[in-house]
């Protein structure tokens, strides 16, 4: 009988070479590997409920729109006044689960929904600017900003991470190849030759 | 009415063209119409001069706010065809075809009706299936059309990139021979003049500010040149119906959008037909200036404003470039845009409202400058007989109430 | 004729530039334009004019200009109508103008200009009427012949496109001293300035000039200041960077000319135009001021040139635009050309003011340098024809018509300047408002409603002073306002320009006869052909309103939009109407300000990327397996998977029978998938469907209508009960957006009590739909652990379980009407899962099966696809589902509506089965149906939404929506496609397994 | 391009919106509304030239509604309101007809 495979298939598989060809440059390219996710709701204003994700997450949710937390391996994105995604080790959604017991909550497991595309370099800015109507600039969008929006025509999440050198760009599957060969596409011109 | 000719040309060279008399008067309000018709559109103005041709109604005044035809009549992509699903806007749409076929003859104004075909793009199954469907409802109600294969598509419109790599490939489409444009501004001045001739006054720069009701009944308007009275009025103003509905004290099932469209430099011919996809969201044809003229989707906000968004552009010229790969280096010399007043249903209201001998004809939205004739013959006729012409009974305005929608949106789908 | 100056200019002498132009090869430097380069050689003649086909040459120097438009390039990189003023010319580079057949020289359809009597403004309208019939055949084909000024390529666009976006805090348009001053002040408080202008170079007028600026030559001190910007961190300058659009919001938008000024050099990665979108805070326009020309007699021929273009071309290109100019102006400001032509060395024949004492500083000056003046006097007359040869200069009488001297300056140029309109189109298009200053005749920029700021010749400002501080003062205060600076302006640098001198707005000079009289036109819009007796004409058939006659003339309309044109045009009907010009007001200014190529507007999104395509985790398998794909919205999805030889019949065939007898395997992931949880989940779904939800037992399956308010059905799809507070459910695949925001719609707008929320998860799960006899056997193989026999496992419920080792949900349920499972997996493992079923299936003979089959197989049950057998005017009891629609519920969408008189209609549409008579016809999807058949017209009773061949009944079957159906089962009707008539009898809509015995395998 | 301020989010363009017509218009209860009420509900607008209040739906970011009152006449926003709250007293909101 089949096993399941060790590693999970990522949507962006058929694009491996593309990729690899991309890290050198003005800007790179990469896919991040998969990571368990969560969809986490619950009201905002119950201080109960945000205590208690807090304590399994090591971090408080977000509740400033457009920014994300983190802690150890752990990031937790605000994608609504009462939704994030969390991005950590597996097997959360239980603690979680545990945690918020009784507490109107909703937590949905995402691990399998998205691919995370980083996008760094020096003109990794002005890639984006190609695609993205928001103001990138680090007065408006410093590091640490994460938002929803359009890139080109697919909605992604767009999280300015680490240091800020880096754009996490986390897209739906089936959007994923259309992304990542558009980005391939409007990095050319600043790829060597 | 002076005939217009070559001899009547040739007449007026020798004087310096300095002979010519005005086309219509300017003449001032009289304190009272037998018809007063608010909005001097083509709309309007063909329903004033069918009052006058066809019922000998002359005590008639068209109102209008600014210029004559400087509304949607004005700013249209003139696309005409009658190719429509539904039995009941087959016949109307149908009907006003017919009169376009020999409306410059009967205006004595050169329309430039040009027959030269519309085509639509077929992109998926469930396109071709509608399209199907409504070519062969087309047939029965003896309206032309045709379906043609991906192969036909390009034998007819060679510049179509009918590669089947593109990302939404044309699968085929239907071709309504009879259909193709007129020059937009022509439809209202040739309208304007007949009726002024036959002694109907337009009155423009006058807006009408109040719709005078006693008793249920109207009685006249309040105008920015004074009050007329009337015995019967008619609210034929398009993108504003909402707002002349709100002063005789009712609403409507319809909502004000900006649709916008742009014309290119002037090109030598290169486009032969009228060109519309649905799938991609474009349509196209070539003026006899040459310029392409290009229309696409509304912009969804509510707005009055006459302008809408550069992104409602990118993307038509996004699916143009691809349908028609030649014209990427072409330029955008010139786009605008219209108020479109948008039913529920994508078809119009004609005929009686709330408030008695007060009528309306509008809720065209993005498709009603082909029905100009049509809808001032039927519009003519409920004014002057006071019940609506079997042509425009289906699209009264209590379809809302009892259901009875005539959904066009298949057939109308982008615009136009 | 060599007309380069030996020195000066700002050309670069070192590099020497072929080209070809109409043919014949010249040469140029770097730093021209191609207007400049043949200026430089003598050409004047360039194109033909739209309509009489009029020989054309060069007005202006930038771009505003009319008339000297010329197709550039060739093959598939050839681009029609450019104005020559701003091709910069580059080496090898081919050009010819436009309009003209076979040359500009010889144009053979300059007989429409001979004809020019009989074709005033409008007589199109007045014509081609009889006899009819001649329209089509031969009226219309020969006036498009004479359609259109350049060609469009024959090939496609070989070149690529971007765009950018980008957010300012303070926009500077155009770097002319005003917006250099702008953005400087802007920029030194620090705040984001983006700078555009559409020239290669900033400095503006100043090029044009010879006026110092803090000691130096303006243009070096523009350049000083670009490097100054240049060191400013968030200061961007654009050149070739055109503004052309002011939307809402302060929202604009610029086009860059990347590579068009290198030509064949330019590096092929990068894009040749770029669509930039501005979000600004605040705007400066700084976008300067256009000459006007004056309307004299015959004032289009070649030759005839704005005078300050001729200054331009003088001091910074090193050309003289003649050796034998005539200056012509209403103003003192001209005065200066003829000053800086003689300064170069060149020669003025005479200065013609229509002012009767002009006071020009310079005119003592130019006297001396043998410079004759004629005051009060105007141009009457120029002759010639491919170039001017001569002018007759007249006397201007008391009552406005000539006097009494007459003298003829044999001449090769004249140069003309009627003062100067404020570029305020840009302005106009934020929708501001305009006022008229008499004194000048102008139309200035008044109210402002965007966040913006007018600064120098835009603003009316036409000293050099002036423009300089009011641009440093704009600039300060617009940064002030975006929150940066005190709103202090910096001091502006001295500068050595004199103060404007006077004018007098004059509109239309009287020639030898009456305007329109004889053959002399009397040009204002050079590039359409309208003339002051055209607009007269307009006005005395009862066109009064501007906007009536820029349309029945057409003056304004033409690629320049009357960027020349329009001012003096509505002077002149003003005059016609006895109004003033406010009175008359203006056209609408309309985006884009100079045109835009369609293929920057399209950007990037273009080809493959025109839009995504959405793919399944399985979509590289599909490919593999040569899977023919059927766009759906977004998604591909397999639509069969034809085997070598196969066409499209055979291969669905193939693929149904093999699900009716063993067992087949669908990608289904494309159906949406929504996760409902809360305490009022099934609250919520009671009130969306038509059925119930809340008596749904948890681990069961229920199938479901949704409708509008207006009762009709827009999606169906199944939803599991996973817990008591939770729910998944599925939507068709091209609503799964749209059904999910219904949901949200309603619970965030009309019932924000309920306690619920709603997550998509149509990604996180790939689906595969695993359907016939054997399935059973097929997943057993992979699941060992789940139970599947129809007891622990029954139809219309839900199972978790592993899966080809992953954790996967099972649910019974089946849209072929065979025993089948759904699997859903972690959309990652979709791949590996589907892989397992092939292998585990073999045996069996899986096989993969595509939409088409789907659609048979759904259709031989009966079952109904939203949007096929339901068209937005559909309710559940016509589609016969009466049984889905809850009798209970006090209350759910679309409930209401059914007791509106419309839905008691005996004659609604029903959907029934359809059976040709001939067995093997199979009809169109989307035939009509008609009792009995004739000649149109023909009532119709309905049409057919799905047909197909089927396998399993050995026949064609279809459904159809039929007036009254129901109640005719049995009826001979007949089916209209292709316009031929087919004989059909209407059936039960379902064909295959009645009983639906087959379901449990 | 229109620029609207998600209450959450901030300012973002037209464009990640779903326009959602207009405002405060309360589902009757549908018991007590005869056809001509429903038509009312279902298709009949206020469509002023002028103040709108209108709902917007921020679609490619945290997907929330919430009310908006915007001129028709020029496109201004005049404000941002939350699903529920009563239309707020804006100067200039008298809108023509409606
Ligand atoms: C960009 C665009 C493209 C289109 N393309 C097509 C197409 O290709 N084919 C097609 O068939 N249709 C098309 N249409 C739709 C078509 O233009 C209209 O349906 C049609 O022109 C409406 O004509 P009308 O006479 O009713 O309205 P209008 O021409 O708009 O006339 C109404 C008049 O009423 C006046 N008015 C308003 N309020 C008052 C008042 N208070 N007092 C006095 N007067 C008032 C207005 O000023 C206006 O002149 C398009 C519309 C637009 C905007
Ligand atoms: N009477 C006169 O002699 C007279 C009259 C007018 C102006 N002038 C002189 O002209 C100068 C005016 O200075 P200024 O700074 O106001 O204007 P300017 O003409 O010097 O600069 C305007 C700049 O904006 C650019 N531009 C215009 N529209 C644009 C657009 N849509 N997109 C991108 N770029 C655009 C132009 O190409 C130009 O480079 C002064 O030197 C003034 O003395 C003299
Ligand atoms: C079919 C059609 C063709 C047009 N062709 C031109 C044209 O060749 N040149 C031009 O400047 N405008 C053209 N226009 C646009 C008008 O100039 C104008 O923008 C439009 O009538 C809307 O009016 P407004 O811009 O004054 O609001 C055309 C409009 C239409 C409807
Ligand atoms: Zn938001």
């Amino acid at each position: 009988m089949a096993e399941a495979p060790a590693t999970p298939r990522s949507p962006l598989a058929g694009l491996a070479g593309a990729l690899a060809g991309a890290q050198a440059g003005g800007v790179t390219l990469t896919e991040r590997p998969a990571r368990a996710r969560l969809n986490l709701r619950l009201d905002p204003e119950d201080e109960e409920a945000l205590a208690a994700a807090a304590a399994v997450l090591g971090a408080a949710l977000p509740l400033a729109p457009n920014t994300a937390a983190s802690a150890g391996d752990r990031t937790v994105l605000w994608l609504g006044p009462d939704e994030w995604l969390v991005t950590g080790p597996a097997a959360e959604a239980d603690m979680l689960t545990g945690a918020l017991a009784g507490r109107h909550h909703a937590i949905t497991d995402v691990s399998a929904m998205y691919a995370t595309l980083a996008l760094s370099g020096a003109n990794a800015r002005e890639v984006l600017m190609k695609g993205c109507r928001l103001d990138l600039h680090p007065r408006a969008f410093a590091a640490g900003t994460c938002v929803q929006t359009a890139l080109a025509r697919a909605q992604v999440i767009l999280h300015r991470s680490g240091n800020g050198q880096t754009y996490e760009i986390t897209v739906r599957n089936s959007f994923s190849v259309y992304l990542a060969t558009w980005l391939l596409d409007a990095m050319a011109e600043y790829r060597p030759a | 009415m002076t005939k217009f000719s070559i001899f009547s040309l040739a007449r007026n060279a020798l004087s310096h063209h300095e002979r010519w008399p005005e086309q219509w008067r300017s003449p001032a309000p009289k304190p009272a119409y037998e018809v007063v018709v608010i909005g001097a559109g083509g709309h309007g103005l063909a329903t004033a001069y069918y009052l006058a041709a066809r019922h000998g109604i002359t005590d008639v005044a068209v109102l209008e706010k600014g210029w004559l035809g400087g509304g949607n009549t004005g700013r249209n992509t003139t696309v005409i065809r009658s190719n429509y699903l539904w039995d009941e806007s087959a016949a109307l749409y149908e009907h006003a075809l017919k009169l376009w076929e020999g409306l410059a003859q009967e205006l004595n104004y050169n329309l430039m009706f040009s027959q030269r075909g519309v085509l639509n793009l077929i992109h998926n199954v469930h396109d071709l299936q509608e399209a199907t469907r409504r070519v062969n409802a087309n047939h029965l109600n003896a309206v032309d059309a045709e379906l043609l294969t991906t192969g036909q598509v390009k034998a007819f419109c060679p510049i179509l990139n009918t590669a089947p790599t593109t990302r939404y490939p044309i699968l085929g489409g239907t071709l309504q021979r009879r259909g193709g444009n007129a020059r937009h501004d022509a439809v209202a001045w040739g309208y304007a003049r007949a009726a002024d001739a036959r002694g109907v006054d337009i009155i423009q720069n006058c807006e009408v500010t109040g719709i005078d009701v006693e008793g249920g009944r109207v009685t006249g308007v309040q105008t920015t040149q004074g009050a007329i009275a009337a015995r019967k009025v008619a609210i034929v103003v398009a993108g504003h119906s909402s707002v002349l509905a709100a002063m005789a004290g009712f609403r409507l099932p319809i909502e004000s959008h900006p649709l916008q469209a742009l014309v290119s430099e002037p090109l030598k011919p290169v486009l032969h037909c009228v060109i519309m996809s649905n799938g991609v969201h474009v349509y196209v044809s070539q003026s006899d200036k040459g310029e392409l003229v290009i229309g696409a989707g509304l912009d969804p906000p509510n707005s009055y404003s006459q302008r809408g968004g550069l992104h409602t552009i990118e993307d038509q010229m996004g699916a143009l470039v691809e349908l028609i790969p030649i014209v990427s280096r072409v330029r955008m010399m010139r786009s605008w845009g219209g108020i479109v007043d948008v039913c529920p249903d994508a078809s119009p209201v004609i005929g009686k409202t709330p408030v008695e001998n007060l009528y309306i004809n509008g809720g065209w939205g993005t498709g009603g400058f082909k029905s100009t004739p049509g809808s001032g013959w039927v519009l003519a006729h409920t004014i002057a007989t006071g019940e609506p012409h079997p042509l425009n009974a289906p699209f009264a305005l209590d379809r809302f109430t009892s259901g009875r929608l005539i959904d066009e949106h298949g057939a109308a789908a982008v615009a136009h | 004729m060599n007309c380069r100056l030996e020195s000066g200019g700002r050309i670069d002498r070192t590099q020497r530039l072929r080209f070809a132009f109409n043919g014949r090869r010249y040469r140029g430097f770097a730093g021209d334009t191609l207007a400049s380069a043949l200026i430089a050689n003598g050409v004047h003649l360039t194109s033909r004019s739209f309509k009489y086909h009029r020989p054309r040459g060069i007005l202006t120097a930038g771009a505003e200009e009319p008339s000297a438009l010329v197709q550039l390039g060739e093959g598939a990189r050839t681009e029609p109508n450019l104005r020559a003023t701003q091709v910069e010319l580059h080496d090898g580079l081919v050009a010819a103008g436009v309009n003209a057949w076979p040359s500009a020289s010889c144009d053979l359809a300059a007989w429409t200009g001979r004809l020019a009597p009989l074709f005033p403004a409008g007589f199109y309208y007045k014509t081609f009427l009889w006899p009819a019939s001649f329209w089509k055949a031969v009226y219309e084909p020969a006036i498009r012949r004479m359609a259109g000024l350049g060609r469009a390529p024959e090939e496609p666009d070989p070149d690529i496109y971007d765009r950018m976006n980008v957010h300012c805090d303070v926009l500077v348009v155009g770097g002319g001293p005003a917006g250099l001053g702008a953005a400087l002040a802007a920029g030194e408080t620090g705040a984001r300035v983006l700078l555009v202008d559409e020239q290669p170079a900033l400095g503006g007028a100043l090029q044009g000039l010879r006026h110092r600026v803090d000691g130096m030559d303006g243009a070096e001190w523009a350049q000083a200041a670009a490097a100054r910007l240049a060191a400013m961190p968030e200061v961007q300058v654009l050149t070739r960077t055109t503004l052309f659009g002011y939307y809402d919001h302060n929202t604009l938008a610029a086009l860059e000319r990347r590579t068009d000024h290198l030509g064949p050099d330019a590096p092929a990665h990068l894009t040749r135009q770029r669509l930039w979108t501005v979000k600004a805070r605040r705007v400066v326009l700084a976008t300067g001021a256009h000459e006007r020309p004056l309307v004299f007699a015959d004032n289009d021929r070649p030759g005839v040139m704005l005078a300050s273009a001729a200054q331009r071309y003088v001091n910074h290109f090193a050309a003289l635009p003649g050796r034998l100019p005539v200056l012509f102006t209403n103003n003192d400001d001209a005065y200066e050309v003829a000053h800086d032509i003689v300064a170069a060395g060149g020669k003025v024949l005479a200065v013609v003011d229509c002012r009767p004492e002009p006071a020009a500083p310079l005119a003592a000056t130019l006297k001396e340098a043998g410079v004759a003046l004629y005051t009060g006097a105007v141009i009457a007359a120029t002759h010639g024809t491919r170039r001017v040869q001569a002018v007759t200069v007249a006397a201007l009488g008391e009552d406005g018509g000539l006097g009494g001297g007459r003298w003829r300056i044999g001449c090769d140029s004249v140069l003309v300047s009627g003062g100067w309109n404020p570029a305020v189109h840009l302005f106009c298009q934020s929708a501001g408002r305009l006022t008229f200053e008499e004194a000048r005749g102008i139309f200035l920029p008044g109210e402002a409603t965007q966040a913006l700021e007018v600064a120098g010749a835009a603003a009316g400002s036409f000293g050099l002073a002036a423009c300089l501080a009011d641009g440093a003062a704009a600039g300060a205060r617009a940064a002030h306002a975006a929150g940066f600076g005190d709103g202090r302006a910096p001091p502006a640098p001295p500068s050595d320009a004199p103060e404007p001198g006077a004018i007098a707005p004059f509109w239309l000079a009287p020639g030898l006869k009456p305007v329109g009289h004889g053959k002399a036109k009397h040009m204002v819009d050079h590039q359409d052909d309208v003339t002051a007796a055209d607009i007269r004409l307009a006005a005395r058939e009862g066109f009064r309103s501007v906007e009536h006659v820029k349309r029945y003339t057409t003056v304004g309309m033409g690629t320049d939009q009357g960027k020349t044109a329009n001012v003096n045009g509505l002077a002149i009907l003003a005059d016609a109407l006895g109004k003033s010009v406010p009175e008359v007001g203006f056209t609408t200014y309309r985006p884009p300000y100079t045109p835009v190529t369609f293929g920057a507007l399209a950007g990037r999104d273009r080809g493959a990327l025109m839009d995504p395509v959405r793919r399944t985790a399985m979509h590289e398998w599909h490919e593999a397996a040569g899977a023919v794909f059927e766009p759906v919205g977004q998604w591909h999805r397999p639509w069969w998977y034809p085997r070598r030889g196969e066409d499209k019949h055979a291969a669905v065939a193939r693929e149904c029978r093999a699900v009716r007898a063993a067992v087949g395997v669908l990608d289904a992931s494309t159906l949406g998938k929504i996760d409902i949880r809360g305490p009022d989940a099934a609250t919520l779904l009671d009130r969306l469907y038509t059925n119930a939800f809340s008596t749904l037992k948890v681990g069961r399956v229920r199938y479901g209508l949704m409708c509008g308010d207006d009762g009709m059905v827009f999606d169906d799809g199944t939803t599991a009960r996973l817990a008591e507070d939770h729910y998944l459910m599925t939507t068709t695949t091209g609503n799964a957006a749209h059904v999910l925001e219904w949901l949200e719609e309603w619970v965030q707008t009309e019932w924000p009590e309920l306690r619920v929320w709603c997550t998509s998860v149509t990604e996180q799960w790939a689906t595969l739909a695993l359907a016939g006899p054997k399935a059973r056997d097929v997943l057993a193989a992979v699941a060992p652990g789940l139970a599947l026999d129809a007891d622990s496992f029954p139809f219309m419920s839900v199972r978790e379980g592993t899966v080809a080792g992953v954790g996967a949900r099972v649910f019974r349920i089946s849209f072929t009407g065979e025993l089948s499972f759904e699997i859903n997996v972690p959309w990652h493992h979709g791949r590996h899962v589907w892989e397992a079923l092939m292998e585990a299936g073999a045996a069996h003979g899986i096989t993969p099966y595509g939409t088409e089959a789907m659609h048979v197989l759904r259709a031989e049950r009966g079952f109904i696809i939203v949007g096929q057998e339901t068209d937005g005017t559909t309710t559940p009891q016509d589609l016969g589902m009466d049984w889905i629609v809850s009798k209970k519920k006090a209350d759910f969408l679309g409930k209401r509506a059914w007791i509106r008189e419309d839905n008691k209609r005996a004659d609604r549409k029903q959907l029934v089965g359809i059976l040709t008579d001939d067995p093997k016809v199979v009809l169109a999807e989307g035939a009509q149906l008609v009792d009995r058949p004739g000649r149109p017209p023909v009532p119709m009773i309905g049409h057919v939404t799905s047909s197909y061949m089927s396998p399993a009944v050995g026949r064609s079957i279809a459904l159809a929506l039929v007036k009254g159906g129901r109640a005719r089962l049995g009826e001979a009707v007949h089916a209209n496609q292709a316009k031929k008539f087919v004989r059909c009898t209407i059936a039960e809509p379902v064909f295959y397994d009645p009983e639906g015995g087959k379901r449990d395998g | 391009m229109l620029w609207i301020d998600c209450p959450w989010c901030g300012a973002r363009p037209e464009t990640e919106y779903r326009y959602g017509g207009e405002a405060h218009i309360a589902r009757p209860d549908p018991a007590a509304t005869d056809d001509a009420g429903w038509a009312d509900y279902l298709f009949m607008r206020t469509n002023p030239k002028g103040v709108h209040a209108e709902r917007w739906m921020h679609r490619e970011g945290c997907r929330r509604w919430f009310n908006v009152l915007r001129s028709t006449v020029n496109n201004e926003v005049l404000a941002v309101y939350p699903m529920g709250a009563p239309r707020p007293d804006v100067p200039g909101g008298e809108a023509e007809g409606g």
